[in-house]
């Protein structure tokens, strides 16, 4: 067996160091590396460049991070849902790329699928596109317009999964897949955490969401909090 | 004159048997609760979720389980999970029947503004500049004028566009208005007891009765 | 329920018709629509394009529809497994277009992720770069040149699946997964045929390989032969 | 000299602990058999299977599970299956540390020709294309000179290409040479009872002793 496994989320970040670029899973609060950014943390890198669709609460997820300046930049499709980051980034502090949801998740796909740039209409037209190569295309029978996007290649990638084995296969549950599967398969060195850990050979091979080629690192968190960033429900009667 | 749920029950009646939606959030969020019945609906989430269902019962909120808006939500038999990148490429593909979303500006063209005002926080485009340019079809729920007042469909958008040429009808608490393939707003109908004049007087932008 | 079942392969494959664009799955025995290949033959459709990884061998898989000279063209990564698939490539009878195999499943993908091109080093310096576009990319750390390639949008795609519900999410088997998911997405109508049809609700949403938003038609096959095309084991001492 | 089992032989020697590698039809299919019990290592199959495993026993061969070659194969723990957009997703992001293949000939740049004779039935590049663009790392195992007689290892290969600037070492039955960045085959080593002539008279290209 190919072992990937370390003993936890110390072990799992060596090589992470201040000035890096870093992609972190998650969506809002959902499917987050609780862990590892806990590990971030304590090891008080510096500098970090985040790749993460979301920027976290005010004392939750990569709100931490910015409650610590240890985030220089952010690329992100919607932040802004804790007030530090809104002043860091009204001061200059912060610096933030805002890219379009989908374009973000096709560019970390892209990285993990071997593709150097994908073309994407998203944006064009906007101030998204400055900068950019627009190129026309006739696809599903119409000629439009498309923006050439770049493929993300992070250091690392720091990623959440429900259960995985030591080889490095990941299986993620509900929607806290989200981003983390198209960051595993785009990091230079890719870091899964996982809710349980498992032995080769307990995940079925027909339902792996990513393969352990992506993953070079694998643990089991613990003490995970799973917080819900907005709590809605209906009442039973 | 239509309150928010007048705009979400009218909205409604446009999704047909079959179709997979895509809801932003705000007013369109609300659409979900008149659909017809008779009808069979695939509601998205972008964030990886086909087949969204209602609000969880109290107590049975799980934290993988959230909508777009981070909002705890349940699954439907037949639902299905994936990452997002499948997600914003089934919307690129162009499989979403029908997108909803709110908007600050709509312009006679079409174009759509509704993610950042200059000298506001920003706080990003999130999934939307992906779903303009991508869906088939794009109703815009929003009020027919802005805080101060001042008409919300415009000759040309004043604030940072999100997409350009896309928005096919809007619904707001006046009416519902096409927007015509050379440009314009075309009236569809007046909601009862609004006057043409009314309509007239709260657009800016090409009116075409 | 929004319910995407026919009855059969007769009734999924109304409006394919002579002369269309098909995108056929599996690789190459494995995974292949049998019962959606009988159709085609019952149904005389002539002047085909296939787009499909192989064309199986003289008496079965696409060879069969090879036979009755349905197919005018087909694009594929490696043919010839049968004498009449030579016979009639080399007396010019049938156009052959063969594409990099990792090419071919791109562009099917990209059909179904909405990208109108993509680029691959697959092929650059060789004959498959003839008349393409070459570009040069930084990627990996590395200058290389790639080969700009356009999605796949057949007119029909079928499909094979190990099971399904009547909304058509589809769930593979083992190595028949193959070219079978991209088809399924890049389809401008995909037809899904499934060894088991089951109610929606019963396969586990966290592993539906297609979503049904993909598939258009779906239906239960019968009599599969699944045969085995070069069968290899081991004795038992 | 060797046969085709001892370059077999020869070229599990090179793969090390922890490695994902695709092995072609012929030769390389041969090398899974010589691979060190000491190391640990997943063989990729470009069909959809990461963990290749041996041949089934006789009677539990399976119509959905076989290799690349379509052979009847098994799987292993912490095998997994994917699909082929996928598979070369991880071929071209060089996730497949080792590609080993056959070839009819190489040249001294590391160009490799392998799919295609001019006027013969041509049967299609399968993924070599592929995988020879985006290896990492590529070793050709192949007898050193034709069924002619002529030498393999070439200035320039007549054959149509397969890929570019690709092959890093070559094992034939005569020896092991690494192909040179700027150019040329270096000898590694001759295998026991060839001798350095033999090796100059069988080789075109440029030798470096």
């Amino acid at each position: 067996m190919v072992d990937k496994s370390v003993l936890n989320a110390f072990e799992a970040i060596r090589g992470v160091s201040s000035g890096m670029t870093i992609a972190v899973g998650g969506f809002g609060l959902c499917g987050i590396p609780e862990n590892l950014i806990a590990a971030l943390i304590a090891e008080n890198l510096k500098e970090l460049t985040c790749i993460s669709n979301n920027a976290g609460v005010d004392d939750f997820g990569l709100g931490l991070l910015l409650g610590r300046k240890q985030i220089k930049k952010m690329i992100a499709s919607y932040v802004g849902e804790n007030a530090e980051f809104e002043r860091q980034m009204l001061s200059g502090e912060l610096e933030v790329e805002l890219v379009p949801q989908g374009t973000l998740a096709t560019r970390l796909m892209a990285g993990g699928y071997g593709l150097p740039v994908v073309y994407t209409p998203a944006g064009v037209g906007t101030e998204v596109a400055e900068g950019k190569e627009v190129r026309t295309f006739k696809f599903h029978g119409v000629e439009k317009e498309y923006l050439m996007e770049y493929a993300f290649e992070p250091d690392f990638a720091l990623v959440k999964a429900w259960k995985g084995d030591r080889m490095g296969n990941l299986v993620y549950r509900g929607t806290a897949q989200n981003f983390n599967h198209a960051m595993a398969m785009c990091g230079k060195v890719t870091i899964a955490e996982v809710e349980e850990l498992v032995e080769p050979g307990v995940l079925d091979p027909n339902f792996i969401h990513t393969p352990g080629i992506y993953v070079h690192r694998i643990f089991q968190g613990e003490n995970y909090e799973k917080r819900i960033e907005q709590r809605t429900f209906r009442s039973k009667d | 004159m239509l309150d928010k749920y007048g705009i979400a029950k009218r909205i409604a009646a446009e999704i047909q048997d079959g179709y997979y939606v895509n809801l932003g959030i705000g007013i369109p969020t609300l659409v979900a609760n008149y659909i017809s019945d008779d009808i069979n609906v695939v509601l998205q989430s972008e964030n990886g979720l086909l087949g969204m269902g209602p609000f969880p019962y109290e107590g049975d909120e799980d934290a993988d389980y959230i909508n777009a808006g981070k909002q705890t939500i349940t699954t439907l038999p037949g639902s299905v999970f994936f990452d997002s990148a499948m997600s914003f490429g089934m919307i690129r593909s162009r499989k979403i029947d029908l997108t909803i979303l709110g908007a600050m500006e709509v312009s006679e063209q079409g174009d759509i503004a509704n993610w950042k005002i200059p000298g506001k926080m920003v706080k990003g485009m999130g999934g939307a500049m992906d779903l303009v340019a991508s869906a088939a079809n794009i109703i815009v729920a929003m009020q027919h004028v802005n805080k101060a007042g001042e008409s919300k469909l415009l000759s040309a958008c004043t604030l940072p566009l999100t997409g350009t040429k896309c928005v096919k009808k809007i619904v707001t608490e006046l009416g519902v208005f096409d927007v015509l393939p050379h440009g314009g707003f075309k009236i569809v109908e007046l909601h009862a007891g609004v006057t043409l004049d009314q309509v007239r007087r709260s657009t800016k932008g090409k009116l075409v009765e």
